[in-house]
């Protein structure tokens, strides 16, 4: 009997304890090359970013007038804008302010948006009639008049422009998360953790949510860059990020009046916002893999 | 064949009728076919006399005494006619509805001598009663008018649109009989003919008026398509909101025999990328601008077809001068000698402007500015040093506003650098929707901020009355006594025009020692005119008299 | 199912209500006024001003005679155009809108089905990577960009299409369309490629293979449908979403449409103007939702039954 | 020659993980007018070898790596695409498991019908829905004419399973596969497809493989029976040689788990009863709407202490509401019920927390009842951890313990529902159901879905821990075969009321009710297990 006990102790020490899904998805995901050369480009995109101050021969403020905008060379290797100013340092640093709007944004509008979504469609009823018309109210306001009041209530900050973001960003996500979540409400294993007892808050966070991880997490990458183009918009109103300061979204949006005189300034921040984006997707699709057990073996 | 076509799924069937539908998109369009007869729609027009003008922006309105903007004034100029009318070039006054007019000695007495073959396009005649009436409609406090007071200099005109008096007998203006038309103003007004080709002054058909609504009604219809009775040179066709508005040739105009254009097509042409690329494409004869970065590019290539003329305007920044820093005079004057005009002008401006250094544009009908302060940005340190912020020192951050647009952030992030680096201060850029831009400037809620301000007549005072303490448009805090005497006392009594022009000179030192404005640059209108548009002469205020155009045929870009 | 749709529309109505409401006092609560210009309106014109938009009564009774005129069915007149009624101003631009928003809806219908029904046929392979990876860029690529990008070289390098207008001269009404529709079909393709995937491994697909039926039919006839659902359901506020989203579209071609009222309303604080168009959008929007939900259900033959049978 | 002859047929599929011999060298041949039965588990490949010879396993990964399938002289397995496609459906036609997922709920019966007719023959549209309506008819279809514009989901599985078969029939083909036709089907309607399949087959003279891993499902009707194991067949004779003389021990298994007999009723103390059921009703819809439906209507039971209740019926006929009732997951109309002598009729959820623990329940479907998305860990941790039966210290023991129990293998814990057979995943559902120690257990259906070996396996291992953990349990099935072995008394329920009851015995034995009578008749094998065959290798439990 005490033998028993003792090889039951030493296994559980043995055992990864707690392994849960998220370390399991890690597993998965690193067997799939597409994914990872997409994690593996975003982390290099998001190190030269966060390295930017350290690693960058210019400032992003740095102007030269006289220069003006001058095609790629040895000295400026992507060209420079109108002022003179190095491309690529400012697309590294602009990198950084739509990366950070990209994916804090994101994950605000992903945390409303699913527990929302996931609640009223887990409750059902009344309760998701009434959240889902409040839905449909949001979507129907007009957002601009939103946005500008934002605006006055609150200052501007970045902050805000990633609770302005979020605040439009979620709807449609909860949509997404709630017709899922209805019909995961009708699966056996739901019903079998009511007869366990758990309380509802439990069944939706532990067993409804990580099953609609495979729509979300798609959805989460074509948010993403509706959010870093979102931001453009917000800063060209006034909310967002400030000149000097720039980010991929707005790069892109100054360098469309110039395309034909200056392509390099569309076309460079195009290409980082484009690669960074198919990295995400390769990187998303792959999560959508690795969250799912049953999608690992073939 | 016909069951293998029933056995074709029925999904299948959905999907190719869905598939038809998509492509028949690629054969939709309009009807008239610019593009069928192989010809564009500028050299149709040119052989027709169809003159296709981008007019930047959609205009609010066509009745003369509400609107307000410059591209009203594009289609109102064309619709109506005043009492007199500007050479196009040297914006003279020539006759309008009035043939010939008397000023009294002392400068205050106009008598107007109306034309009698002035018809309104109903045919009824225009009277001087009509003037008189529209006048009054103008001034009617309950119309709400914002430019009446450009009237304001006749006698008791501010005191009626201010509802201080009822009596509009009481206003200097008189109709002595049908074609005579007599103005009495409060004192000289030097300029006074030159308001008269202002819409606000344009007379409007009182029974048209009163058939749709009151004398104060602003949102009645009469000012629409098939409605409006005007006495201009054109008659209003079409008005699609957002799409065009076209004026034909009124043939019941007085000098309709001379009138070149058979029909005159504005656009509005809001984003200045597409108004470039439809004047490319052949859909317009004249942009209302050109976008900065391609005028080096056309200046190479189609030099004849660009038109940069200077533009009787100024840009500037203000000053909020009662918030510490820039409550100190100092650290104004510090930061205006640290812009390199010259730099920004040639760089950044494309060398298209010219620098500024005072409110009032040089040769402001032949008034030239003081030059109190040059580039200087030693001088300047010296001054922030004295001001208390050696070296920038414990500067505080501070934010320069303005609203959202291209070229004024171009600048603004010039300027940011130009102050960080010679004098080593934060400025923060903020550029905001217009609406809360203009708002925050009313307000008194900023530090730095971009204005502008283009002259509704050639003089100076149309800038320099801004300044006067607590003026409507001042929002810098400025006030001098002195000023306030020159502008709205000792200028207005002052007949000769270089002893006025001395004391605007003495008002406009007092403004810029004080820097409660730093002035950048003397705006410039940018224009691609196509080379077969004749007789629009370039000016300084921008001024289009349509009567004067006329199109040839035989020009093309090619 | 008529109960169904009943008790559906009813709930509209509050919501439309509550949308009214909010935005009424959102506005009015907006910074900077419709008569603030940058030459400055003196106090008197600006109460004349104010008396003329009854902007002079106390704020509920703004609120009241409003609605009272909304039930009416008139909108107000506009602030920012005087002598036009919001009502006829939404009517002018919604025929206009509504073309391009159909026509850019065959875009992205078209396209985006095509491209991901062709992807699903074969996945993880060239011919799922190439259109989704294209549905990708269409994703990402903002209209502001595409718009002009095809105009320069459609309408200038190549000069086959006008560069901007609408029904104004032969093809003018493609770019727009093409542009309008670009980000929906790469989210249809999306849709319709994962719909499909899920179908193509149903029990009744073996079935019709097992009869003989070439692969063509067996796509067509019995997976399609079932594939779509997905995207039917996407059309509803898709198509809304075309409604209230054609601004950018609109403004690059020339395009008196409604997206434009709407986003200059906004913009010239025209109170009537945003109310009305955010009224009506947010009817457009309960509606479209309603009947794509409704189409949804139409289009399973079990929920169909119970509608005729009028369950 | 026979009509279909198989040699030596070779199906791998050439997987990330290596080569799965799905099929590794099979022969047989199936005659005009014959039966021919192919018996093994799921994953034996018995489905694989039918479908490879027509083209209809995925490829990659599968492909065929030999031998030869000659059908009217030619070698199916040499065909192109577009030939095998005039053999599917024509020659050959194939009857589908799950007759609920194999018609395309998007159109009409009548469409799908034709379709085989339109693509194979000549006949116009008209011509070929005539002959469908005929065929309806003949397949046991009542107002033909009327359904075959009907959607599939207006018809029962039964009646679904029969419209496949005449689909199947419609091109009036050599050879039928039928792939367990009847195991998604209730027990009186699988005898009525049995011997309407018997029957067609005899009319029209045809030859059919019938797929089953149920044994006394083919009793009555196959002339030859191959059993396969990992892709090969083990054993191959007539029907009366397999069942009489069977030699391979797989064969004796399989004979062996058909459960055949009688538990011998538990002696009650009679005191209190654990549950106790008064009058209940569950009605879904509303009567103001017409939709009304009564699932439950005035059922009255109690549960004695210690015993296993055997609750039959068809499907429809509300025993499982009757089941989650008890239980509160859903929720009763009108009744009471009693828990331990409690009302728990109108307690909120937070009120049940507490009883869960003593309350359970088995579901019948182990795919979905186990949250894909959680290990074994955490499925029974979960239990553990909320009832606060064990802590973070004795977790893993806890667990560990659990599945001992249940027999599920320790190296197993961290992996997912999906790497599991259904076997084991239903020793999972139930490992969590027993980890609170309940009182009480209801057990929907626990081994409808599983292989009739497993299924001898998962009832022995129910048996053992009621005897263990002392465990009271009603037995929701529909198979009277499993609850005579399994249950001290039977009710039997029929449209949402109970109406006979008695022990294993007595119903069996002395059936009062025609409808007790006739699910009695129903159960396939009936032979076998009535001992018509005669038992052979005495199963002996």
């Amino acid at each position: 009997m005490s033998e028993t006990t003792q090889t039951l102790t030493e296994s559980a020490e043995a055992m990864p304890r707690g392994v849960s899904l998220w370390q399991d998805a890690w597993v998965r995901l690193r067997k799939n090359k597409l994914a990872m050369i997409g994690l593996g480009i975003l982390g290099f995109v998001i190190v030269i970013c966060v390295l930017a101050p350290w690693i960058m021969p210019y400032g992003y403020e740095e102007q030269d007038l006289r220069l003006g905008a001058s095609a790629p060379s040895a000295a400026h290797w992507l060209g420079t804008d109108t002022f003179g100013r190095d491309l690529l340092t400012r697309i590294v640093y602009g990198g950084r302010v739509s990366l950070m709007v990209g994916f804090i944004a994101t994950a605000v509008a992903l945390l409303v948006g699913v527990s929302y979504g996931a609640i009223a469609g887990y409750v059902g009823g009344r309760v998701d009639a009434i959240m889902m018309r409040l839905v449909d109210i949001f979507y129907a306001l007009p957002f601009m008049i939103f946005i500008i009041l934002l605006m006055v209530v609150f200052g501007r900050n970045l902050f805000l422009l990633f609770l302005a973001i979020g605040a439009v960003e979620w709807l449609t996500m909860a949509r997404i998360v709630r017709g899922q979540v209805q019909s995961l409400r009708q699966q056996e294993f739901v019903e079998a953790a009511i007869s366990l007892g758990l309380p509802p808050t439990a069944i939706i966070f532990r067993h409804v949510i990580p099953n609609v991880l495979g729509p979300v997490v798609v959805y989460t990458t074509l948010t993403i860059p509706q959010v870093m183009l979102l931001e453009a918009f917000l800063s060209f109103l006034g909310l967002g990020i400030q000149p000097p300061m720039s980010s991929w979204g707005l790069l892109i949006s100054y360098g469309v009046e110039s395309m034909e005189e200056y392509p390099w300034l569309l076309i460079f921040p195009g290409l980082a916002l484009s690669l960074t984006l198919f990295s995400l997707n390769f990187l998303g699709d792959g999560l959508r893999d690795a969250f799912d057990p049953k999608a690992s073996k073939d | 064949m016909t069951t293998r076509i029933s056995r074709l799924p029925r999904g299948g069937r959905n999907w190719l009728v869905l598939a038809v539908l998509a492509l028949l998109v690629g054969c939709s369009g309009g009807e008239d076919g610019g593009g069928s007869s192989g010809l564009t729609r500028v050299e149709q027009g040119n052989l027709d006399g169809v003159l296709h003008f981008g007019n930047g922006v959609e205009p609010e309105g066509l009745d003369p005494h509400i609107v307000t903007g410059v591209a009203e004034n594009k289609i109102v100029s064309a619709l109506f006619e005043g009492l007199v009318a500007k050479h196009p070039e040297t914006l003279e006054p020539e006759p309008g509805v009035a043939e010939s007019w008397e000023i009294a000695e002392d400068g205050k007495l106009y008598t107007f001598h109306l034309r009698q073959d002035a018809r309104w396009t109903n045919g009824d005649a225009v009277t001087a009663e009509d003037f008189v009436w529209s006048w009054k409609r103008i001034l009617t406090p309950e119309l709400g008018a914002q430019y009446n007071y450009n009237l304001f200099s006749v006698v008791n005109a501010e005191r009626y649109a201010n509802g201080e008096i009822n009596d509009f007998d009481l206003v200097g203006v008189k109709a002595l009989d049908d074609y005579t038309l007599q103005v009495q103003l409060n004192s000289p007004t030097p300029y006074f003919l030159q308001l008269l080709d202002h819409y606000s002054t344009f007379p409007v058909h009182r029974p048209t008026i009163e058939e749709f609504g009151s004398i104060s009604d602003r949102l009645s219809p009469w000012a629409r398509v098939g409605n409006i009775v005007g006495n201009g040179a054109f008659t209003l066709t079409e008005w699609q909101i957002n799409s065009h508005v076209r004026v034909e040739k009124n043939p019941n105009y007085w000098n309709a025999d001379n009138i070149r254009l058979n029909a005159i097509v504005y656009y509005p042409t809001e984003n200045l990328v597409t108004e470039d690329r439809m004047y490319r494409d052949g859909q317009l004869h004249h942009t209302q601008e050109i976008v900065l970065d391609k005028i080096p590019v056309y200046q190479q290539e189609i030099p004849e077809q660009v038109k940069i003329t200077p533009w009787l305007g100024t840009y500037f920044y203000m000053f909020n001068t009662t918030r510490p820093p820039f409550d100190d005079v100092r650290v104004r004057k510090a930061l205006a000698m640290t812009v390199d005009r010259d730099l920004l002008v040639e760089t950044v401006m494309q060398g298209i402007v010219e620098p500024a250094y005072a409110l009032v544009p040089p040769d402001t009908l032949g008034y030239f500015p003081p030059k109190t302060f040059d580039y200087d940005p030693e001088r300047a340190r010296e001054l922030l040093a004295e001001a208390g912020y050696p070296d920038g020192e414990g500067f505080p951050a501070f934010d320069v506003l303005y609203n959202t647009q291209e070229s004024h952030r171009r600048l603004a992030v010039a300027l940011q650098q130009m102050w960080a680096s010679e004098l080593n201060i934060p400025a923060q850029l903020v550029n905001q929707e217009w609406k809360v831009y203009l708002e925050n400037q009313d307000n008194m809620n900023y530090d730095v901020s971009r204005r502008g301000w283009i002259g509704d007549y050639v003089d100076p005072n149309t800038f320099l009355d801004m300044y006067v303490t607590d003026g409507g448009n001042n929002k810098t805090g400025f006030s001098s006594e002195r000023y306030d005497e020159i502008i709205l006392r000792e200028a207005p009594a002052t007949l000769d025009r270089e002893a006025r022009y001395e004391l605007y000179r003495e008002a406009e030192t007092l403004l810029m020692e004080s820097m409660a404005i730093l002035p950048i640059y003397t705006y410039s209108t940018k224009h691609l005119t196509h080379p077969s548009v004749k007789g629009k002469p370039s000016n300084i205020m921008d001024h289009v008299n349509f009567n004067h155009i006329w199109l040839d045929p035989t020009v093309t870009t090619e | 199912m008529w109960r169904f749709i009943g008790f559906r529309t009813l709930q509209a109505i509050p919501v439309i209500f509550v949308v009214i409401t909010v935005t009424f006092f959102l506005v009015r609560a907006a910074p900077g006024g419709p008569f603030d210009d940058e030459k400055a309106v003196s106090p008197q014109v600006q109460a004349a001003l104010e008396a003329q938009y009854r902007l002079d009564l106390p704020m509920h009774e703004q609120y009241f005679a409003y609605l009272a005129d909304l039930l009416r069915g008139d909108m107000g007149p506009s602030f920012n155009y005087p002598g036009r009624s919001v009502d006829e101003l939404i009517f002018q631009g919604l025929p206009i809108t509504a073309e391009l928003g159909f026509y850019a809806l065959l875009v992205a219908v078209g396209i985006g089905v095509l491209s991901g029904v062709i992807a699903s046929l074969r996945p993880n392979t060239v011919q799922d990577y190439v259109p989704m990876s294209l549905a990708m860029i269409g994703i990402c690529m903002p209209s502001f960009l595409l718009g002009p990008l095809m105009v320069l070289v459609f309408g200038i390098w190549l000069d086959w299409l006008p560069v901007s207008g609408w029904d104004q001269s032969s093809g003018d009404k493609v770019l727009p369309s093409i542009t309008l529709g670009a980000m929906y079909a790469a989210y249809i393709a999306r849709l319709s490629r994962s719909g499909m995937l899920e179908v193509m491994s149903q029990d009744y697909l073996r079935t019709a293979r097992a009869k003989g039926l070439p692969e063509r039919v067996v796509v067509i006839k019995h997976a399609l449908r079932a594939g779509l659902l997905p995207v039917i359901s996407y059309l509803g506020p898709a198509f809304a979403g075309l409604l209230s989203g054609s601004f950018v579209v609109e403004t690059i071609f020339q395009i008196p449409g409604l997206g434009r009222f709407y986003v200059q309303a906004a913009f010239n604080r025209d109170y009537t103007m945003i109310l009305g168009t955010t009224t009506f959008l947010a009817t457009l929007i309960v509606v479209f939702n309603l009947l794509s939900d409704f189409l949804a259900a139409w289009l399973n033959p079990r929920l169909r039954y119970q509608f005729q049978k009028g369950k | 020659m026979a009509l279909l002859n198989v040699e030596d047929l070779k199906v791998y599929f050439h997987t990330r993980n290596g080569v799965v011999k799905a099929v590794d060298g099979i022969s047989f041949s199936v005659d005009r007018g014959e039966t021919f039965a192919i018996i093994g588990e799921s994953g034996s490949g018995k489905s694989v070898a039918c479908y490879s010879m027509l083209g209809l396993i995925p490829k990659p990964p599968g492909r065929i790596e030999g031998g030869s399938a000659r059908f009217n002289d030619q070698d199916l397995l040499t065909l192109s695409e577009s030939q095998l496609r005039k053999v599917r459906g024509k020659g050959i036609s194939i009857i589908f498991q799950d007759p609920m997922t194999s018609l395309n709920p998007f159109l009409k019966i009548g469409e799908q019908l034709i379709e085989p007719l339109l693509l194979h023959t000549d006949m116009s549209r008209k011509q070929a829905w005539q002959k469908a309506t005929e065929l309806l008819l003949e397949v046991g279809i009542k107002d033909a004419e009327k359904r075959m514009n009907a959607w599939p989901f207006e018809f029962s599985g039964g009646m679904r399973q029969r419209v496949m078969i005449a689909m199947a029939l419609i091109t009036e083909p050599d050879i039928i596969i039928a792939d367990e036709p009847t195991t998604a089907l209730d027990v009186t309607v699988q005898a009525q497809i049995l011997k309407l399949l018997k029957e067609l087959q005899v009319r029209r003279n045809i030859g059919v493989i019938f797929i089953s891993h149920d044994l006394s499902v083919v009793a009555d009707i196959a002339d030859n029976i191959a059993v396969m194991q990992q892709g090969k067949i083990v054993e191959q004779g007539s029907r009366d040689s397999i069942f009489k003389e069977a030699s391979h021990p797989y064969t004796q298994k399989l004979l062996a788990a058909v459960p055949d007999s009688e538990k011998v009723p538990t002696a009650l103390d009679g005191e209190q009863a654990i549950v106790e059921v008064q009058d209940l009703c569950v009605y879904f819809g509303s009567e103001k709407h017409g939709n009304q439906v009564r699932a439950v209507d005035k059922v009255s039971l109690r549960v004695e202490r210690g015993e296993i209740l055997g609750l039959v019926g068809e499907s429809g006929s509300g025993k499982s509401t009757l089941g989650r009732a008890i239980l509160r997951l859903v929720n009763p109309s009108h009744g009471k019920i009693l828990f331990e002598g409690q009302d728990i009729t109108e307690l909120k959820a937070a009120q049940l927390k507490p009883l869960r623990r003593h309350m359970q329940m088995i579901f019948q479907d182990p795919y979905a009842s186990l949250n894909p998305r959680m290990t074994v860990y955490d499925t029974l941790a979960e239990p553990l951890l909320l009832h606060n039966i064990a802590n973070k210290k004795t977790l893993d023991a806890e667990v560990f313990k659990l599945m001992d129990s249940v027999g599920l293998a320790r190296e197993n814990v961290l992996r997912y529902p999906h790497e599991f057979s259904g076997g084991q995943r239903q020793r999972i559902a139930i490992g969590r159901a027993v980890a609170t120690k309940p009182n009480f257990i209801v057990a929907d259906e626990p081994v409808s879905a599983l292989d009739v070996t497993i299924q001898a396996q998962i009832l022995d291992l129910l048996l053992e821990l009621v005897e263990r953990f002392d465990l009271t349990m009603l037995f929701v099935s529909h198979d009277l075969g499993v609850v005579r072995y399994l249950s001290d008394r039977i009710l039997v329920m029929k449209h949402g009321e109970l109406v006979e009851a008695g022990t294993a015995h007595d119903i069996f034995s002395n059936p009062q009710q025609d409808y007790t009578r006739s699910l009695l008749e129903a159960i396939p094998g009936k032979s076998l297990l009535l001992g018509e065959v005669g038992s052979v290798g005495g199963p002996d439990r």
